[in-house]
């Protein structure tokens, strides 16, 4: 059983008319996602490639019940985009848009959060992809296979190395959920892991952490809570600098602080076992689903 | 973005926060002109971005334009933490009779800036981040509320004759992070002088995001003379680039996979050169780009291009590898490993190309141990 | 405070919304002048605090200098709805395309701002208030959302070459009424125009109670050259005065008191002269000026001062009414009733007083009865 | 039984030390009400007559506890006080200050609706009492005996001419509200109604309202839907023209909106006695008491 979405999910793409958003949105639809609405203010009435386009997700909703979006368009309407999605009751937001500013992020965040019933994924994410079922982004679908490991994590192209290598070994995925690499973002490590323990589809998680702040410590300390579903560790950045910005704008060791040595010992202190490298992932999930 | 001291009080400046009167100056000549026309007691500061400026002698305050002179030939040129000191700040000295402390910051757990108040600022600030803190988090939507100014400095035990500046100096910066899309705003020392609260000095990041809707900061860009050539090619060409000090050159594109391929050359016994993230859906052109600016680090003595094709297209990728080859002198060996999106297009392309640089491997623990062993060899 | 449309365009202008360039005059003569410079084809519009001056006659739209003296001299003096005319707008004359209606206004239910929007503006706007109206509510924390804009300008069905600039507009009027803390800013019609669009009417109200954060904002008072002269003492005074046009003046403490005894005025067959508050926990010296400015009403018969003291000491209010009755000619009888705090205490010095002009009554009815009485012999 | 407040209350008054804050607060307590603590920044450490005063609420509510508090500071800092209260976890703000923005209302309205678990009575009310229990501003105890009937009321020395002549009557009171006569407040009629309405110590309920808004009307339609406690409505503004406003910012009729004609048209049509005078209130209570 996946994580947030399946099959039913009818989606919504805002920026369908962009060149991204169209590549990616016809590439998701080709997988068996149901894109059943695009948004670009001033094209409503057009469509792409049979996709009816609107100039307001308020009026998508409406023709064709979409409860999810994935969002496409430039990072300075970004942040607006969600709020739109958002006061139109889409239920999960799936923010693929990288640059937001961190302000913009942070508003669109407390403004969620208190009118509630809405999940953001991201911003700068790669998606949501539940193998066979529907995938939400740019993650690559035919890297997938349907399984049941739960895998999330801050990052986009390691995330697919290590879903590769979990397919090339004949393990499938419950759900791949790409939280984003922005110090800020709609949910963390930890929802994603509440979701995936209260999944009986799921039997174990590979959760893929980075250098910066001190979500992944969070994360050990929630499975430290009682967490049952095994996890499985892998964090990247023991070489990087203190004090540089390594590509994600969340990447950042702050003095002493969010270095991948301390994250690794916060998940080992935790009994998560923690992989040495992306191949490794495979090696440890097979063991703890035996 | 860290902006240097003298850039930070620029903003200050701006934002109304109140800074001493000070000239940035390049030379000892200017130096001396400067503190005359400041009154002769003058502190004089290395503008380097870096910390520990003070312990490295790259502060000093003299009483005389003559040694304000001198003062600023023993800075000028000093190397600071690998930071050459092409500039100094020159200010007028404050009397100061309390150092406090205060910055903005974004907590990333709350997701929202978090405001630090110390009574206990200046060198004291370290050991006063445990106790004498006081701390409030800024709801976005809401802003900084005045009750919870007031708690700050209730809460910090500011001396009741700086209260009234604090309670106006205190939201300005609070203005100045959000306005300026600041990442951090730290003023340490905050200074109680008589003639009321003064920031010292300015430490100021910038969101690099938000740039877009600051188009007068593109000014602060380049602030030291002489930027790195390889950094400077990378901006240029739109790449993610981070110089490391080690002999193997690496590209991969997303983040987190070329931090991991950092992590397995280091396991691997070997040392990257720099951090090189070509980003998503990269074509020949930043591909080539990438490997002309990786094989200008100088110590390279290999170069490992690791990619994992999902909107990025290997067949693209060797086509750009050979594009370099083809224009640029490249001496050292190449180690490509390519996944995803037409991976398979992409290695026949290498190996039809048959050329002397180029090797392919399979995985990445292997394209990381031929890098290394490269590379040592 | 309802500002005259020359008012709201002023604050337009400095909040960056288009407005027809436009002179303020107040002779012919002026209007004849103020035509020529704006190039002959202009309108002129009576300045008054009230509506429904197109259909008196108060707008002309005229085509030379020498018609817009004819047409000024006509309108100047006119009297509309109660308003003399003492100022007229005069304004380039547009070319309108299309005409649309933006109002920003206090949903008190929602407790938040209401911004609505139609394509029917003008004369045609009430019909569009049930149809074509597209309506958001502005969270007053997040402030309007570019997508709550866009469901405006799409959802009312504007023209699209009135997009853009009705994106760039729309949030200055949002702006404008939280910035200026005004509780109504309406345009009617905001023309489409060849050059885009433009505010051809402006209705602001100012939010009385922030006028305390815009000092700047007093210069908009006695925008008419004549203030009522009761108005303005009572104004002088801090006093909640309305002037009505009734014979029974009426003075109470409390906004629900004070109208609950016009009612019962009213219901006793008369008329009240004036709604009079002087607030909560008024002294001798509030009651006095109180009833100076009432009697001050050429047409007031009697005066009927009904006090429930809480705050307010009812001793108090007798002292205030004898000192009035000392100081001022009061030809009238004023019937006083005094309940709650020293209510005894107060009635004992009116009793004692024994003034030929103050009767005291029990209960709220009965005082009625008597004032409507008195004001009736 | 009482609502809002009861002898339990325990509250701080903010702006303790001013003027109106000291003469009031030392009546709430001779009344019986439990002042606890006051608050004006600055003068910490000292004290009203006994009552302890703290620089903040946060640390007032973290020396006494506490769960309730008075606002009489003035207008221009009176929504920071509110906005200081509840953030310090007060669950009972009453604001008596009179002249707050409505835009800084809206906004505090907003941010205590996001946070949850507040209620806010007024602005620019007269506060509210629970006769022989607690009273909390500026309504005369005096006036008032413990009984069966609930008041809410948008005005002040109008509650108190009504209250004066349900206690004549031997009409005692459980509480009276005042929710303020602005035109945005924390609380509305129907909040109150619906208290009223849970409460078993209530057996009618006195509404007093004004011209302005349609916060009448929506009571009236609250009343219909199935209120079964009775009510008798009182409305004052009969006589006042449109488009003036009548000494409280909320008491405007705009066009034809807001007539207390309308308002009491829309109580009789949903079946409430409408007095036709404040003394007519009393009358009317003691027959559905009956």
């Amino acid at each position: 059983m996946p994580i947030l979405v399946d099959r039913k999910t009818l989606v919504l793409v805002q920026g369908l008319t962009g060149r991204e958003g169209r590549f990616h949105a016809l590439r998701n639809r080709s997988y068996g996602t149901q894109v059943v609405a695009g948004v670009t203010p001033g094209k409503g009435g057009t469509d792409v490639d049979g996709i009816p386009v609107f100039d307001t997700v308020e009026e998508g909703v409406a023709a064709t019940r979409a409860n999810a979006s994935v969002i496409f368009v430039p990072a300075r309407a970004a942040a607006d985009a969600v709020l739109e999605s958002a006061d139109a009751g889409v239920g999960l937001i799936v923010c693929i848009t990288e640059g937001i500013p961190a302000n913009d992020t942070a508003r669109v965040r407390a403004q969620i959060r208190r009118t509630g019933g809405v999940t953001l994924i991201g911003p700068n994410c790669p998606g949501v992809i539940s193998p066979g079922e529907s995938n939400l982004g740019i993650i690559p679908g035919e890297i997938c296979i349907p399984g049941p490991v739960g895998l999330v994590s801050r990052s986009g192209t390691l995330t697919y190395q290590i879903v590769h290598e979990l397919t090339a070994a004949g393990i499938g995925q419950s759900t791949c959920v790409g939280i984003g690499g922005d110090p800020i973002v709609g949910t963390g490590f930890i929802d994603c892991l509440a979701r995936f323990e209260a999944d009986p589809g799921t039997r174990a998680v590979v959760l893929i952490g980075e250098i910066g702040g001190d979500e992944e410590e969070q994360a050990a300390a929630f499975v430290a809570q009682g967490m049952r579903t095994p996890v499985v560790a892998y964090i990247a950045g023991f070489t990087a600098p203190p004090g540089k910005r390594m590509g994600h704008a969340g990447a950042l060791i702050s003095g002493s602080k969010g270095t991948a040595a301390a994250k690794a010992d916060a998940f080992r202190a935790a009994g998560v076992a923690v992989a040495k490298n992306p191949s490794e992932v495979a090696q440890l999930v097979a063991r703890v689903l035996v | 973005m860290d902006l240097f001291e003298y850039q930070g009080k620029e903003l200050f400046s701006r934002w109304g926060i109140p800074v001493p009167e000070g000239r940035v100056v390049s030379t000892p000549a200017e130096a001396r002109q400067a503190a005359a026309d400041l009154g002769g007691k003058v502190a004089l500061k290395a503008q380097v971005a870096t910390g520990g400026r003070g312990k490295a002698g790259g502060v000093k305050v003299v009483g005389t334009p003559d040694d304000a002179e001198q003062a600023a030939t023993a800075i000028l040129g000093m190397d600071i933490g690998g930071h050459p000191v092409e500039r100094l700040l020159v200010e007028a000295a404050s009397q100061i009779d309390a150092e406090y402390y205060a910055a903005v910051t974004l907590d990333r757990r709350a997701g929202t800036a978090m405001f630090m108040v110390s009574s206990r600022g200046g060198i004291e600030v370290e050991s006063a981040v445990e106790g004498s803190m006081a701390t409030v988090h800024v709801d976005p939507l809401l802003g900084l509320a005045d009750f919870q100014v007031r708690s700050m400095v209730f809460g910090a035990g500011l001396d009741p004759r700086a209260r009234p500046d604090a309670a106006r100096l205190l939201p300005l910066l609070y203005r100045l992070f959000v306005e300026a899309d600041a990442s951090l705003v730290e003023v340490n020392p905050l200074a109680l002088t008589p003639d009321g609260l003064i920031a010292l000095d300015a430490k100021v990041s910038l969101d690099d995001s938000a740039l877009f809707r600051h188009p007068d900061f593109a000014s602060f860009k380049g602030g030291t003379g002489r930027p790195d050539p390889q950094e400077a090619m990378a901006a240029e060409a739109g790449l993610n680039f981070v110089k490391l000090d080690g002999d193997v050159g690496i590209i991969g594109n997303g983040a987190g996979l070329v931090m991991s391929t950092l992590d397995v050359v280091a396991q691997a016994g070997g040392a990257p050169a720099n951090f090189l993230d070509v980003g998503g859906g990269a074509g020949a052109e930043s591909l080539a780009k990438a490997l002309e600016v990786v094989v200008a680090g100088p110590a390279v003595r290999s170069v490992l291009v690791n990619i994992f094709g999902g909107i990025t297209r290997c067949d693209l990728v060797a086509d750009g590898i050979l594009e370099a080859l083809g224009r640029t002198n490249v001496e050292v060996p190449i180690v490509v490993r390519l996944e995803g999106t037409n991976a398979p297009e992409g290695r026949e392309i290498l190996a039809r190309a048959h050329h002397p640089r180029v090797r392919a491997a399979a995985g990445m623990l292997e394209a990381a141990r031929q890098a290394v062993e490269a590379a040592k060899s």
